[in-house]
């Protein structure tokens, strides 16, 4: 019965290693976002799984909070992704680089 | 109480004249006139209504004390001696100077300029009654912003680098003294158990009579360069270039003695061991300041750099004083202080107003002003003359006794020091010359004959200033009275001469217990 | 009477007070009162103070008076205390004696001219500030009025500021003093640290107590002193700027550069002749430079053009000889010759000007001539100036002083034959250059017209100075004239004592009375005018440099001038910048060079910029495994 | 259970995978549906019935949902101008880093030891209940970030100023 737990930190800790890689590796705007998404599942899930070890509501609770945080970011987001599309004609991030030193 | 006083006059006068800004203009000179000039009078009340001072060391005259951050051992402890009495007078007197040197200069935001103006001068007036570490930190950053701002906003074309170099300088001083200051906390809460910023009970502490080198080097760094000493000086010449005539008068009368004041407040008494340490290369950095400050002076085109150059020069003599081990020469160096806020800060206000009428500070540009402007030059003279050292003002006297403290200890810097005063010679009357005596500049600029010479209030505060020279110079007894008792640690001997050694050890030996001369000796190593 | 003695020097200061305070608003003649007058009335006080003095000489032979104690720390003190004796005595009566003559004549001089209050201002300034100086018991009150007369010469060279070869005069003048000056005033310092006391006469009491004849530190105290007193003097290697003082108007020349502030430095050797008695070296190095100094400026006179040049260069040449006779220990005759010379120089400079004035300010004796028949009176008192500056034997005061010294330069225990014969050559050489100056100046053929004769304010002083240039020595005659020594006796009581005159002083006085004849009548051959003798000789090569070299004063000011002004200049020049203030600059580019390096680093990329995060997460996780 | 959890791993990294190295926006975004439905059954492996349900419904619908619009508002379709990424010089560097990161923190849990107890379910009850009662602030303060983020997307969505820039 703890197969579940022993591999839900691992597994959350591959999510949390590819959605990085897809950050760091994709240029389009959307995807990077959606690899955040990735991440911040990852995290959600090493909640989930410390809460149902340990038998308490708190890691469930946090995870509802990461979905409301993501919510928020990603309707952030994407509205920020219109308007970059709009002042840049473009969604690759390494062309929206005006804070170069 | 008196010394709350001392220090709210100045704070409140900027907030009441930044707020009389909805006045009128006059109305804003008005309150920071009265404002400075009811410094002026507290601190002659406060010089008049205590005249013993405590007993022990320093000589209080008076104190006031309140909790501050009681956890941290940070009280709101304001002291002062005599020296700091005729310090702030000082400061009253120059921030009337000030404000008289604006009155037709400034007419941008005339409120925030008085408001800087007059904080400046409270935050100089905190670091001179500050006995506490914390507090005097406090203060040391809170007259260093007003000034930045003075020199940033109403300053002339080179402002704002002018204004970041002094900015960058003063800061990186300051902040070694913070460490410093927390090095010298944690140090003596260690020792002792007992965590506290307080000034008298640091003095004498074993961790500070123990401090290496460098702790002390820490204070030396901010006041050296505030001093400033050659050769942390080049921010002088280009913020006192820069300002306006009043930040000018207040940079060089009192910012430039804030340094001075933390050499002989904070330094010596606290650092002794180090300070025997230190002195013989702050002796030659005093020497070379006076040599070489009186040398650059000379060749500068610009009337304001000039006598920023000249500050160098003089206040090598403080430093020279400050570090000779003598009586003789604290004493002298204090006055220096004095006098030199009066010549100085004369000398900017006569650039000033020169700028005023000829438009230009440019020396090249000035010249033959004599026929035009014989009061002028008349009162340029005088402080020029004071400058360079003309017995019979404040400067000579201040500079003998330097000279004749340090001449036991190092004949060669005091031969230096008086060598010197040939290069004053040299910029005093090159700077005469060229203004006044000299050719006038070919035809081009306004017609010199027909500027207006100096009048009115300006030349009432100039009046004044010629007077307290005078009187620094001919009869300086009860100024040399008043600060000689606070310049010094009691165990300092009137004259290091190698002869007297022996006798004032014997003199230390007996020193009753309970001075912390006395107290010094059994505190545990 | 003598505790008066205060009201002295504070009579002229108080002149200068109302004058330098309300003189614009006073009347020509108010002026004129106030500044002539108040020295006048220190002279009438001077000399009750003076007949009291010398009627109950006061114990000790000296008055003291402390007004205050100018300041005192921990015990060591500098007092404003006066002291008057027989030495500060005669100087006091000169300078206001002459001082008042010379006021009295530039009411008249300075008349018309738009400064004229602050002329006399400043000239009571000066009286005061020299009376300070020959009063003073403090060395630090010595320095004061020392430097207080340096400032009025200063202010005064530059007086007629509307020129500015006048002003670069003064500056020169200033700065060329302050050199002796510092010089001083480490002399002071030194003495004040070592005996732990600015009075004069105790310093030099423990002087006396504390160090052997020959000390280091003695001789170290009394070479610094010596500085000082070249300086203000204007003896070698200082000299150079008293001719360039001449800029000055002519009354200022007579009153402080030749009758009075030049004489501060004989002044000052004279007051501590007991330091230089234990400093033998330095003893001998006043006199050599006297010698050398006499010489040199006596050899420069010849060649001027300018009258007050040649009036200067015979300043400082009489100079020479009182720091000759201070050389051999003879104080007191030192002294008797700046009595006497302030009055025959003062004389000649007062004729100067008044001869100067009727030329317009033309200054070039070649521009003059034959005034002899139109102006009588300038005439005759400035040749009897001339001739007692020449020492004219038996009849003119210069003799008896002049004599006193070369007598004393080779009869003197510190004495020697060679500074007998430079004095010897020096007074054929003055005989040269006084007989020169009436020559050129009253005899030969008109070339200008006067513009106008002395009137009664210049008359007046003019012919009492001149009764004085024949009288005054007559306070001294030598033994072998059956005279008696009075001014040396009166003076030497407060000073070194001096032995009295040998035998053979006549000898030495007939020698040097017919070489001074003979230079007087060579002078006649060389330069009555119309003669070629001269002219022939300035046409050799030899001559012609030797002119050349007599004209610029030996090279001394170009040799200055390549020396110390111009590096001093160009260096400065080149410092302008402050040779400091690049170190900083180059630690401001090198953080903006570090910040450049770094700049790189800025992609504007987010996705570098996550890579960073992820570095230093892993970095992180790194650190947390591996512990 | 136990089975499920494995397949549903298996399912999320292998989506997660082709989600990333996907060129197409498009397909990407299916991917990352497919990848957050095999979380949303890992939870419930997980005794969180409660967090499967919302995982499906918010994350999988509503801000998949987000996605799919701007896509189409964007006109994303596959772009060969963003091929190049493929090009290993692009990609070995950060993938190595993530490969690293994902290593270390294997290891880390690895050096934990194996669980000792099994899942405990958690009734939604429980999970109210410390929400509404332990974590009441914090609700609130995510609603506050919610109605911040609702404004910032709204004011940043309108499009009045924007064509005109650039």
């Amino acid at each position: 019965m703890s197969g579940q737990i022993a591999l839900g930190l691992p597994v959350a800790a591959v999510l949390f290693a590819i959605g990085l890689a897809g950050v760091l590796v994709r240029r389009n705007v959307v995807v990077v976002l959606m690899s955040i998404e990735v991440m911040l599942n990852a995290g959600g899930l090493a909640f989930v799984t410390a809460g149902a070890r340990w038998g308490l509501p708190d890691g469930q609770v946090a995870m509802l909070f990461v979905l409301a945080v993501a919510a928020a970011e990603v309707s952030v987001g994407l509205a920020l992704v219109l308007r970059v599309r709009d002042a840049f004609d473009t969604l690759d991030t390494d062309e929206v680089s005006r804070m170069r030193g | 109480m008196i010394l709350l006083a001392l220090l709210l006059v100045p704070f409140a006068g900027g907030v009441l004249a930044w707020a009389a800004e909805t006045v009128s203009p006059l109305a804003v000179r008005w309150t920071a006139l009265c404002a400075a000039a009811l410094e002026l009078v507290v601190a002659a009340v406060a010089w008049f209504a205590y005249p013993a001072p405590a007993a022990g060391w320093p000589p209080w005259v008076a104190q006031f004390q309140a909790e501050w951050v009681p956890q941290l051992g940070i009280s709101f402890h304001l002291a002062a001696d005599g020296l700091s009495l005729a310090l702030i007078a000082l400061t009253g007197f120059l921030g009337v100077a000030g404000v008289v040197a604006s009155w037709r200069e400034i007419t941008q935001r005339v409120g925030l300029f008085h408001f800087q103006l007059l904080w400046a001068l409270a935050g100089v007036t905190g670091v001179f009654l500050a006995a506490d570490l914390f507090l005097l930190y406090f203060m040391w950053e809170l007259m260093l912003v007003p000034m930045y701002f003075l020199i940033a906003l109403w300053g002339h074309e080179d402002r704002r680098r002018a204004a970041m170099k002094f900015f960058l300088f003063t800061q990186a001083g300051g902040l070694l003294m913070l460490i410093a200051i927390a090095s010298l906390y944690v140090a003596h809460g260690r020792r002792t158990g007992v965590y506290t910023f307080e000034y008298s009970a640091l003095l004498g502490s074993p961790a500070a009579l123990g401090a290496s080198v460098w702790l002390a080097l820490g204070f030396v760094a901010a006041f050296a360069v505030k001093l400033p000493a050659v050769p942390l000086h080049p921010w002088l010449p280009d913020a006192h270039t820069q300002a306006p005539t009043a930040g000018s008068i207040v940079l060089a009368g009192l910012l430039l003695k804030s340094g001075a004041y933390g050499f002989l407040r904070f330094v010596l008494p606290l650092f002794p061991a180090a300070s025997a340490e230190i002195a013989p290369y702050a002796l030659w950095a005093g020497a070379a300041g006076t040599v070489y400050g009186a040398f650059l002076a000379f060749p500068q085109r610009d009337l304001k750099r000039f006598v920023a150059y000249t500050s160098v020069s003089h206040m090598g003599y403080v430093l020279i004083g400050a570090f000779a081990g003598s009586r003789l020469a604290l004493t002298g160096a204090a006055l220096e202080m004095l006098c030199h806020g009066l010549s100085t800060g004369a000398l900017f206000m006569i650039a000033g107003a020169l700028m005023d009428r000829a438009g230009t500070r440019d020396m090249g540009r000035l010249g033959g002003l004599l026929a035009a402007l014989p009061r002028m030059n008349a009162w340029t003279t005088a402080f020029v003359l004071a400058s360079i050292g003309l017995p019979g003002l404040g400067n000579f006297v201040a500079e003998f006794l330097v000279l004749a403290g340090v001449f036991s200890v190092s004949p060669a810097v005091a031969a230096v020091g008086a060598a010197a005063m040939i290069a004053s010679m040299v910029y005093g009357v090159w700077l005469l010359y060229d203004v006044f005596q000299g050719p006038a500049p070919v035809a081009g600029d306004a017609d010199a004959s027909r500027l207006p010479d100096l009048r009115g209030p300006e030349a009432a505060v100039l009046a004044v200033m010629t007077a307290g020279l005078v009187w620094l110079g001919v009869y300086p007894q009860p100024a040399v009275s008043a600060i000689e008792a606070g310049v010094g640690p009691p165990d300092v001997p009137v004259a290091a001469a190698p002869a007297r050694a022996a006798r004032t050890a014997a003199e230390r030996a007996e020193a009753p217990a309970g001075v912390p001369g006395g107290a010094r000796e059994r505190a545990p190593r | 009477m003598l505790p008066l003695t205060w009201a002295i020097p504070a009579l002229p200061l108080a002149g200068f007070a109302v004058l330098g305070l309300a003189g614009r608003r006073l009347t020509p003649r108010a002026v004129a009162w106030v500044g002539a007058g108040s020295v006048a009335a220190a002279f009438a006080l001077a000399a009750a103070v003076a007949a009291a003095f010398l009627a109950a000489p006061p114990a000790g032979g000296a008055f003291s008076q402390t007004l205050w104690t100018w300041w005192t720390v921990g015990g060591l003190a500098a007092h404003v205390s006066l002291r008057l004796d027989p030495l500060s005595l005669v100087f006091v009566l000169v300078v206001t004696f002459v001082g008042s003559l010379v006021l009295l004549y530039s009411t008249e001089y300075m008349e018309g001219d738009p400064d004229y209050s602050r002329f006399f201002a400043w000239m009571d300034l000066f009286a005061g500030s020299m009376l300070v100086l020959v009063l003073a018991a403090d060395f630090l009150l010595l320095y004061l009025g020392w430097e207080a007369v340096g400032l009025c010469s200063y202010l005064l060279i530059g007086f007629w500021y509307r020129d500015c070869a006048n002003g670069r005069a003064a500056m020169k003048a200033f700065v060329v003093t302050r050199v002796g000056d510092v010089a001083l005033l480490v002399g002071i310092l030194l003495l004040f640290t070592q005996l732990g006391t600015l009075g004069i006469q105790s310093a030099m009491s423990r002087a006396v107590d504390a160090w052997p004849t020959g000390a280091a530190v003695a001789s170290v105290a009394a070479a610094l002193v010596l500085g000082g007193a070249v300086g203000k003097s204007a003896q070698l290697p200082l000299q150079v700027w008293l001719p360039d003082a001449m800029a000055g108007p002519t009354p200022v020349s007579a009153l402080i550069h030749a009758a009075t502030m030049v004489t501060a430095g004989v002044y000052l050797i004279a007051r501590t002749g007991a330091l230089f008695a234990i400093a033998p070296g330095v003893r001998l190095a006043v006199a050599v430079i006297g010698a050398l100094t006499l010489l040199i400026a006596g050899f420069s006179a010849l060649a001027q053009s300018d009258i007050k040049k040649v009036a200067a260069y015979s300043t400082v040449s009489q100079l020479g000889y009182m720091f000759v006779a201070l050389g051999v220990g003879a104080a007191s005759a030192a002294v008797f010759h700046m009595f006497t010379h302030a009055f025959f120089k003062a004389l000649i400079f007062l004729g100067a000007g008044a001869v100067i004035k009727a030329m317009d300010e033309d200054r070039d004796m070649f521009h003059m001539g034959g005034l002899k028949d139109r102006m009588p009176l300038t005439f005759w008192t400035f040749t009897i100036g001339c001739a007692s500056l020449a020492a004219l034997p038996l009849v003119t005061a210069g003799f008896y002083s002049k004599d006193l010294i070369l007598f004393e330069s080779f009869a003197s225990p510190y004495g020697d034959v060679w500074l007998w014969l430079a004095g010897l050559v020096g007074s054929v050489l003055t005989a040269l250059y006084a007989s020169r100056m009436v020559l050129l100046t009253f005899f030969g053929p008109l070339k200008r017209e006067p513009s106008g004769l002395p009137g009664p304010r210049m008359a007046v002083p003019m012919v009492t100075l001149a009764v004085l240039a024949v009288v005054a020595g007559f306070v001294q005659v030598p033994g072998y004239l059956g005279g008696k020594p009075l001014f040396t006796g009166l003076v030497g009581a407060g000073l070194p004592a001096r032995s009295s005159p040998l035998v053979g002083a006549a000898l030495a006085s007939a020698i040097a009375g017919v070489l001074v004849l003979a230079g007087i009548a060579s002078a006649y051959w060389l330069y009555e005018p119309g003669r070629p003798a001269l002219d022939r000789l300035v046409a050799t090569p030899w001559g012609a440099a030797l002119h050349r070299a007599f004209l610029a004063g030996f090279g001394f000011d170009a040799a200055y001038e390549a020396v110390f002004v111009r590096p001093y200049r160009r260096l400065a020049e080149l410092d302008r910048g402050d040779f400091v203030d690049p170190a900083y600059r180059a630690a401001g580019r090198l953080a903006a060079w570090c910040g450049g390096a770094l700049d790189g680093l800025e992609t504007g990329r987010v996705r570098n910029y996550a890579f960073g995060i992820g570095i230093g997460v892993v970095v992180v996780l790194a650190v947390v495994m591996l512990r | 259970m136990i089975a499920a959890f494995y397949a549903a791993a298996a399912v999320a990294v292998l989506s997660t995978l082709l989600m990333v190295t996907r060129p197409s926006v498009v397909h990407a975004l299916l991917y990352l549906i497919v990848s957050l439905l095999g979380t949303a059954v890992m939870f419930l492996a997980l005794g969180a019935p409660f967090l499967a349900a919302l995982e499906v419904i918010i994350y999988a619908g509503a801000v998949m949902v987000l996605f799919v619009f701007v896509v189409m508002m964007l006109n994303l379709g596959p772009s060969s101008s963003h091929a190049d990424w493929l090009s290993p010089r692009a990609w070995a560097g950060p993938a190595l880093l993530a490969a690293v990161l994902g290593i270390e923190l294997l290891w880390i849990l690895a050096s934990a030891g194996p669980p000792s107890e099994g899942v405990r379910a958690i009734a939604p009850a429980r999970v109210a209940e410390s929400l509404f009662g332990t974590y009441l602030i914090a609700v609130e303060l995510g609603s506050m970030l919610l109605a911040a983020g609702i404004l910032g997307a709204y004011h940043l969505g309108r499009r009045e100023t924007g064509r005109a820039r650039r």
